[in-house]
């Protein structure tokens, strides 16, 4: 029980040391945090907000899943954002090209889209791989040769032919392509139902993402030997793990994720890829799954998290306050929590390995006994 | 924290925090179902006058005014007011309709990548905001939902056009506007070449160019025209890098240039930098041309000089215009487009470094409003 | 190139600088002779222009500024990804300063602003160990975060100024052109001389309308070199990147050292920010770093982590840039430049009996001047990806002579030599 | 002024890390000018001990005492200041730095805020023939071999002035040529006036270079004595507290079958130099084939080879009738080839992961710890009590992580797994280095029983006893190749000694 509290330590004092300097910051500048942080938690307590917020932590619960894929094997997808952009733009394209029988339309997306990720990602694997170049700087210079490709193909050959020229798009989603929304559960579990906002359905993608990681991670052979690789290159190469299988396996299983990250936006509110489709997903996955220490559940608390923040500090508008606090929170919180991992698993470290000792000192006695 | 029993505890135990969370999220969301069922519309919980004391923006006037009881709601494109663009110009006139109608106003500004310009509306509308304008083309869907879920509520978007009963679409032929500064460049370029800068290669900015080519080339068809954009898109970073705008205007102005025309939102400051410095470096007199706003009077002073002429897109007057429709319940048309003949686009003479062309730039503008010239508003 | 510049690292006798400095000399006169020919062949004029040169060096001075910060950070140890946040920090604290009291505030609070947020890496990473990527990634978000917030509170209510815009800046820092030579050179562009005048356009280029902080920053080159590679200071900053356990060993304070990386890293980050606010836009917009700390990082890499290196690679993402925006067609002759030197690689390979490599130079020099011939322009989407091709090519292809510091990226605790 | 001072004197001191005591108590002294050997087993506690003299870590209780004064070292710059000096064991060095900078670097000579570079050439030319040990200070260390690495070392430390030297193990890396090198240089640096405290657990080097000798044995000093009133079995049996343990086996198990046959085996690097070169060897069922050779001629390099973790560029390798040349690691693990790496952290254990993850590490595809492609929890957690219980692992249980184990038991771990998967043939990289002498007896047990069963066993070891007690057959790899073949029951010492510092290959 000592444990559970010490453990849960830190993304607690990490969400209260943001809160304490999003209330200095508020203070500063002449604001009531305590207004402020009261009208966010109102405003976030309706069904509309709830749905919204889920919206929102889907596509981060995403993003984050596929930087933890990687971050389990000590590899840095930064290139999430590269590839959730390009599989979007792509899987818009063929989305909004076809019709077929509604579940071959949805499937034919979403292969498109990983297929698309995994390519992405598959360049930055193979340069690791055979020319040894570090995945940080090439998926960096990855995601900006991405905005071009993206910028080339769909300004040439995949705008909407009918569409407006002032926002360039892909074709829309037929209506074979469209995923039903889920705001019936809300009736279901006997909340009203939100206004104006649909629960996408594609929330559901996300929990079968989150279900397969934990799976693929925990429960495979795979995943063991992808943490193996990851606390022990070393060791895992001797027990027969090929290094590079194993870094091009991983960055196409992320990048295959992180093509779904962009689904989010197509089958929700967009209905296509526009020029002005949702950015920074990739990188505040990256927050999230610091936040959720790679953790499936984790994960999706610190998508939430991040939902609530953002859906919650619309509110601070109305309210004369600066809802630019909430960036700050999320930085600070980010920052804060490795920080507070960091000092908490040194602190259990010491405490493990002092009882680990004494067991076997008593293991020892008790043998000699 | 490495073992996995304990990581489970960790995760148990914050579950646990998330599920008491969760079923107080649930108490809150039936009350307000119940209220929602009593007030018979708006469900959420917080309006404007939830918070007396915290809100400084939104003021009433005095009784007695016309727009008494009316509450403007405004949502901004990303940049929001001070953007010295279009969102400033749509300030301009929400501010003058306050001032004179005593009308109550909330302004929302979007995040840094405008993700929210949906729910910002949605805001409003659940406030009781009525008319609600939406100031940018990228609104486009987002008026088109919000209307049909509040189809009491009037909406105006700016720069789109939603066919729904309730909205009122304010569209602006930036490239009548364009042309008209078109021409006033050629007419005063001493070179014979001419330039224009677009932030981001996207349609709307083509929109620009298109009538700018048209204009000068109407005036002086040999005139020679230089174009660049700053960065294409997904990239638009090209509205807000002043330093490429700079580097594009001097480009412009060593390759024999002396006006440049740009539609470059926050990057045009540059332009007119690059105006000053490579005139004062010896270089001959060279002029930049601002747009959307009278740019004469949101630069720098230092930099005055230097601005020629802008193209002035009203959304002042289309917002102001639009606000005092509704205060005197005149009906207005669901599309109104503010072209040359509505002075609803135009050229500024501030300064008055273009008085001696005005003659022709009127004769231009005449034949425009009469329908005898037609300008394009498409490249090719 | 790479060669020439771990050639510059170590010290060595006199004859070998001799020869280091004639290749240099006999490379930069190839280039200028490249891209005269190039310009005279195709139908272009901007490629050796003072006007280009000069854009050159403008676009690359805060790209490089980043690189250096970024190399004084990785020299003593700690990966620097938030680059791009130390650099909006210097942005909008140089845009503050500018209006509030002058440029040259503005130039000294851009660097404070880049320092702050270098500290909090510094702090993240030496003191708790936490992992570089990781800090850089937490960096960027709250920079870009805080910035807004404080344009909120601080622009909104002034004239000209707004949530994503500070008002203009006082006045400008001076600019000069250099005596003498900056007329000269001038003039003899002007006579239009086949490489004479090519040569002169670009030193005119680089010597007239020179703003001092350009000079400042152009200074800081051979200054970091120096104090890099030819002081205590900075052997011992550099052990702590390559072995921090010896360096501790030997009574150097490495966390300190660690610390002076990441803080003068993020004060040179800034710095480039203040001046992209001071010299070029005059104002602060957000986003207007618009990606250039990575660039400066990218031409770091490129650099091999090494001044001159990195002025060279910040200098080609620059020029790159210069010729987009000034000059579609100068892009377009280009391609032919990079086919010349292709197949003169080629030939050199094939000379040098390493076939392998002479193919696919070939190959490629072949592409290169089939796609000059068969098209009039270059898209401007590729050319906004030319800097960061050119890295991934020059990673790829150069892995094995581009030198990271040994311990770069790891984490460093006191006491745990093994 | 006859008599000489006491350079160093340790009182009382005592040091624990979580779990350990490292230094109980500990006293020492050291004369001014002599050569002080301090001997002991790995973990006795000499490391640390000479970590706090040297400032590196704060003793938690104890005085020591410089020259007659107290003194307290918050970090090695406060050594230094007193003239210590310490030349650890992993050389702390910077390979990107020339040796000039990894020499002065921290005490720099400098002119304005410039580092000056002639002065800091001129002294050190000066000091190393001064020594008798010249350096170009202006290569780059990484171009250096090892003797000229512990040189620079060495250079490091006078350079600082300091007349208090401190030598970790200076010996375990270094050919026999170069220890009788490394001596004669110390013997110099004594008659300069230099005090050298010199930690080994090499009885021979200690008797032949010492003035006197301290033992340690678990983190105690158990005597301080002059090497010409002890011999070798007096000072061994001072440090183990007991007989050493003798690894002979009694008669051969060497059968005729042919399990592990390698012919013309070579393997290159990233230079495309061979790390390996033509060897060729057979080893049969039952049989226990060792490896002699001083540690860097390729040793890893053949491990790595044999297991498929680097590429074999020449040559053929074939494990029970079938090439396996090409094969993946995992493929020949899966036929049979188990592995004792040479560095358990890097290379055999995952220290935070619980140890049933570990004993699973190599043998994850197989039942019981698989389930197709599933992780079998349950049978891997039985698997691993099944290991601790038979060999004699000390651990609460299957679920405490690796990293909370004594080096011994994580070694006895790791024999476990690989045993307990019945391989038929064993490649044993330093099976009992670092491991205390209960532990080193149990290895060696499993070794000698699993080779009564038919086990083929290749056994890679820097402990000469080991490998002549072991083997049934000898190599000695020199610079790559396999240089000679012995019979360990024969051999003399000295003969491997020649051949292992190539002096027998030109013979």
């Amino acid at each position: 029980m000592r444990r559970i509290l010490l453990a849960s330590l830190a993304p607690i004092s990490a969400i209260v040391f943001s809160l304490i300097v999003a209330s200095i910051a508020l203070m500063l500048v002449g604001r009531s945090p305590i207004t402020a942080f009261g009208a966010m938690w109102d405003f976030a307590r309706t069904s509309t907000s709830v749905a919204s917020m889920i919206n929102r932590a889907v596509p981060l619960y995403i993003s984050a899943v596929a930087v933890a894929v990687g971050f389990q094997m000590g590899l840095f997808n930064i290139g999430v954002e590269g590839q959730y952009l390009l599989a979007a733009l792509f899987a818009g394209w063929v989305g909004g090209n076809i019709v077929l029988w509604a579940p071959l339309h949805i499937a034919v997306i979403l292969a498109v889209a990983i297929i698309v990720g995994m390519t992405w990602s598959g360049i930055a694997g193979a340069l690791k791989v055979t020319r040894g170049v570090h995945e940080v700087i090439s998926t960096i210079m990855l995601n900006f040769i991405g905005f071009s490709v993206i910028a080339f193909l769909l300004l040439n050959y995949f705008k909407d032919p009918n569409g407006s020229s002032l926002n360039l798009a892909t074709p829309p989603l037929p209506p074979s392509g469209q995923l039903p929304n889920l705001n019936w559960l809300f009736g279901a579990l006997g909340f009203s139902e939100p206004r104006g906002i649909d629960l996408h359905g594609f929330a559901v993608f996300a929990i079968v993402v989150g279900v397969f990681y934990y799976l693929l991670v925990w429960r495979t052979r795979f995943g063991y030997e992808l943490r193996a690789s990851g606390i022990n290159p070393g060791a895992a190469r001797m027990a027969g793990v090929d290094p590079n299988r194993m870094i091009m396996n991983t960055m196409l299983i992320s990048g295959g994720v992180a093509g779904l990250v962009g689904l989010a936006a197509v089958f929700g509110n967009l209905q296509s890829y526009t020029q002005d489709f949702p950015r920074n997903l990739g990188f505040n996955g990256i927050a999230v799954a610091l936040l959720g220490r790679n953790h499936p559940v984790g994960m999706a608390l610190g998508a939430l998290l991040f939902g609530f923040m953002d859906r919650s500090a619309l509110i601070l508008d109305l309210k004369d306050t600066p809802k630019e606090v909430v960036t700050i929170m999320q930085g600070v919180v980010v920052l804060a929590v490795v920080i507070a991992y960091e000092v908490v698993n040194r602190f259990i470290e010491r405490l493990e390995i002092r009882s680990a000792a004494e067991a076997t000192r008593e293991a020892v006695e008790g043998a000699a006994a | 924290m490495r073992t996995r029993f304990m990581r489970k505890g960790v995760y148990v135990a914050l579950m646990l925090a998330f599920a008491l969370v969760a079923a107080a999220c649930g108490g809150g969301t039936n009350e307000t179902t119940t209220s929602t069922a009593a007030t018979g519309g708006t469900e959420t919980t917080t309006t404007t006058t939830a918070a007396p004391g915290a809100s400084t923006t939104t003021t009433t006037e005095p009784a007695g005014m016309p727009g008494e009881g009316v509450k403007v709601g405004m949502a901004y494109d990303i940049g929001g007011r001070g953007d010295k663009s279009f969102n400033d110009s749509a300030a301009a006139g929400l501010d003058r309709a306050k001032e004179e109608f005593g009308i109550e106003v909330q302004e929302l500004e979007p995040t840094a990548g405008g993700e929210n310009r949906e729910e910002n509306l949605r805001l409003l509308a659940e406030g009781g905001f009525d008319p609600i304008f939406a100031i940018g083309f990228a609104f486009a869907e987002g008026v088109d939902r919000v209307a049909q879920d509040f189809p009491d509520t009037t909406f105006a978007i700016v720069d789109s056009v939603v066919e729904q009963p309730n909205v009122l679409s304010l569209v602006f032929a930036e490239h009548e506007g364009s042309a008209l500064v078109g021409a006033a460049a050629a007419l005063k370029s001493q070179t014979g070449t001419i330039g224009f800068i677009g932030g981001v290669n996207i349609g709307l900015i083509n929109k620009f160019e298109a009538g700018y080519r048209f204009g000068a080339e109407y005036v002086k068809p040999d005139i020679e025209i230089l174009s660049t954009y700053l960065t294409e898109p997904p990239d638009f970073s090209g509205f807000n890098d002043p330093a490429k705008g700079k580097e594009a205007a001097l480009a412009m102005f060593e390759q024999g240039a002396d006006v440049v025309y740009h539609a470059a939102g926050g990057s045009g400051t540059g332009l007119f930098q690059a105006a000053k410095e490579f005139t004062e470096q010896g270089g001959s007199k060279v002029w930049g041309i601002g747009v959307d706003s009278d740019q004469y009077n949101t630069v720098d002073p230092e930099l005055r000089d230097y601005v020629m002429t802008s193209m002035l897109k009203r959304v002042d007057v289309a917002v102001y215009t639009t606000i005092k429709n509704f205060v005197e319940e005149v009906p207005q048309d669901p599309i109104t487009v503010f072209d040359v003949k509505a002075d609803g686009v135009g050229y500024s003479t501030s300064g008055g470094f273009v008085d001696d062309i005005v003659p022709q730039l009127e004769e231009l503008k005449q034949k425009i409003i009469d329908g005898m010239v037609t300008v394009p508003d498409t490249l090719e | 190139m790479t060669d020439m510049r771990t050639e510059i690292e170590t010290s060595s006798a006199p004859a070998w600088a001799a020869n280091r400095w004639m290749r240099l000399a006999a490379l930069i006169i190839g280039g200028v002779l490249l891209l005269a020919v190039v310009q005279s062949v195709s139908d272009t004029s901007e490629l050796t222009t003072s006007g280009t040169w000069a854009a050159a060096l403008r676009l690359s001075v805060p790209i490089m500024l980043a690189g250096l910060g970024g190399m004084f950070s990785e020299r003593s140890g700690i990966v620097n990804i938030g680059l791009e946040g130390m650099m909006i920090a210097g942005t909008w604290f140089g845009a503050w300063a500018g209006w509030s009291y002058g440029p040259w505030q503005g130039v000294l609070l851009g660097v404070a602003g880049g320092a702050v947020f270098g500290l909090i890496h510094a702090i993240a990473t030496v003191t708790f160990a936490v992992d570089h990527i990781v800090s850089g990634v937490a960096i960027n978000i709250l920079a870009a975060g805080s910035m807004r917030f404080l344009s909120v509170v601080t622009y909104t209510p002034e004239s000209g100024g707004g949530a994503t815009q500070s008002p203009g800046i006082k006045s400008q820092i001076a600019t000069f052109d250099v005596p003498v030579i900056s007329d000269f050179f001038n003039w003899l562009e002007a006579k239009r001389i086949f490489f004479v005048s090519d040569a002169s356009g670009i030193i005119a280029g680089l010597t007239s309308n020179l703003s001092w902080l350009t000079v400042i920053g152009l200074a800081i080159v051979p200054l970091s070199w120096w104090v890099l590679w030819r002081t205590a200071w900075g052997l011992r900053l550099r052990s702590c990147g390559e072995n921090p356990y010896a360096a501790e060993s030997l009574g150097v304070p490495v966390l300190r050292m660690k610390y002076y990386g990441v803080v003068i890293s993020g004060a040179l980050a800034g710095l480039g920010g203040a001046y992209l606010v001071v010299v070029q836009a005059g104002i602060y917009r957000e986003g207007m770093t618009a990606g250039r700390g990575f660039l400066g990082l990218a031409a770091m890499i490129f650099g091999n982590w090494n001044p001159v290196g990195t002025m060279v690679g910040s200098t080609l993402f620059g020029y790159a840039d210069a010729l987009r925006l000034r000059q579609n067609e100068a892009v377009h002759a280009l391609l032919l430049a990079v086919a010349i030197v292709l197949v003169l690689l080629a030939v050199w390979s094939a000379i040098r009996r390493r076939y392998t490599p002479a193919i696919f130079e070939g190959i490629f020099g072949v592409l290169f001047f089939t796609w000059y011939i068969t098209t009039d322009s270059v898209p401007s989407q590729v050319v906004a990806a030319t800097p960061y091709l050119v890295t991934l090519l020059v990673l790829a292809i150069a892995t094995q002579r581009l030198r990271m510091p040994a311990a770069d990226g790891l984490r460093y605790r006191k006491g745990e030599a093994v | 002024m006859t008599e000489p001072r006491d350079a160093v004197e340790l009182e009382g001191i005592t040091k624990t890390f979580p779990g350990v005591v490292a230094n109980d108590d500990v006293d020492l002294t050291v004369r001014e000018g002599e050569i002080h050997a301090i001997v002991g087993e790995n973990g006795a506690g000499k490391s640390t001990l000479m970590k706090i003299l040297y400032g590196m870590q704060s003793p938690d209780d104890g005085v020591i005492r410089i020259r007659g004064d107290v003194v307290h070292f918050r970090s090695p710059k406060d050594a230094i200041a007193r003239g210590i000096g310490m030349v650890h064991q992993h050389f702390m060095l910077a390979d990107n730095l020339t040796v000039l900078e990894n020499l002065v670097l921290g005490s720099e000579p400098r002119r304005g805020p410039a580092l000056d570079f002639e002065s800091a050439r001129t002294r050190i030319v000066e000091l190393g023939s001064l020594y008798g040990m010249p350096l170009d200070p202006d290569e780059l260390v990484e171009t250096l071999t090892v003797g000229e690495r512990q040189r620079v070392e060495i250079l490091k430390v006078l350079y600082r002035g300091a007349d208090i030297l401190i030598l970790d193990e200076p010996t375990a890396v270094l050919v026999p040529q170069e220890v009788d090198e490394l001596f004669k240089n110390l013997r110099r640096l004594k008659d300069e006036g230099v005090t050298i405290l010199f930690i080994s657990h090499k009885l021979e080097e200690v008797l032949a270079i010492a003035d006197s000798i301290t033992v340690m044995r678990q983190g105690r000093t158990v005597a301080t004595v002059s090497p010409a009133d002890v011999d070798v079995h007096q000072l061994a049996e001072l440090m183990v507290g007991s007989e050493l343990p003798t690894p002979e086996t009694t008669e051969s198990t060497v059968t005729d079958v042919v399990e592990l046959s390698v012919v013309g085996l070579g393997s290159r690097n990233e230079d495309g130099r061979w790390d390996i070169e033509d060897i060729t060897f057979d080893i049969h069922r039952g049989e226990v084939v060792g490896v002699a050779g001083v540690e860097g001629n390729g040793q890893s390099a053949l491990v790595d080879t044999l297991l498929g973790v680097r590429r074999a560029d020449a040559g053929s390798i074939s494990l029970a009738g079938s090439d396996i040349t090409e094969a993946s690691t995992r493929d020949r693990r899966g036929a049979g080839v188990g592995i004792i790496p040479a560095d358990r952290h890097r290379q055999g254990l995952l220290l935070p992961a619980p140890l049933w993850e570990n004993a699973m590490l190599g043998h994850q595809w197989l039942v019981p710890y698989a389930k197709g492609p599933w992780v079998d929890k349950k049978g891997a957690r039985d698997r691993t009590a099944e290991i601790i219980d038979r060999f004699g692992v000390i651990a609460p249980g299957p679920d405490v992580p690796a990293v909370a184990l004594s080096g011994g038991n994580q070694q006895k771990l790791i024999v476990g797994r690989e045993m307990i998967a019945e391989p038929s043939l064993l490649v044993a990289a330093h099976p009992t280095r670092g491991i205390d002498v209960g532990a080193q007896a149990d290895v060696w047990d499993e070794i000698r029983n699993a080779r009564r069963a038919g086990l083929a066993v290749l056994l890679i070891s820097a402990d000469l006893e080991e490998l002549l007690g072991l083997s049934d057959t000898l190599y000695v790899i020199f610079r790559g190749r396999f240089v000679a073949q012995l019979d360990p029951r024969t051999v003399t010492p000295d003969e491997l000694g020649a051949y292992m510092t190539g002096v027998g290959v030109s013979r």
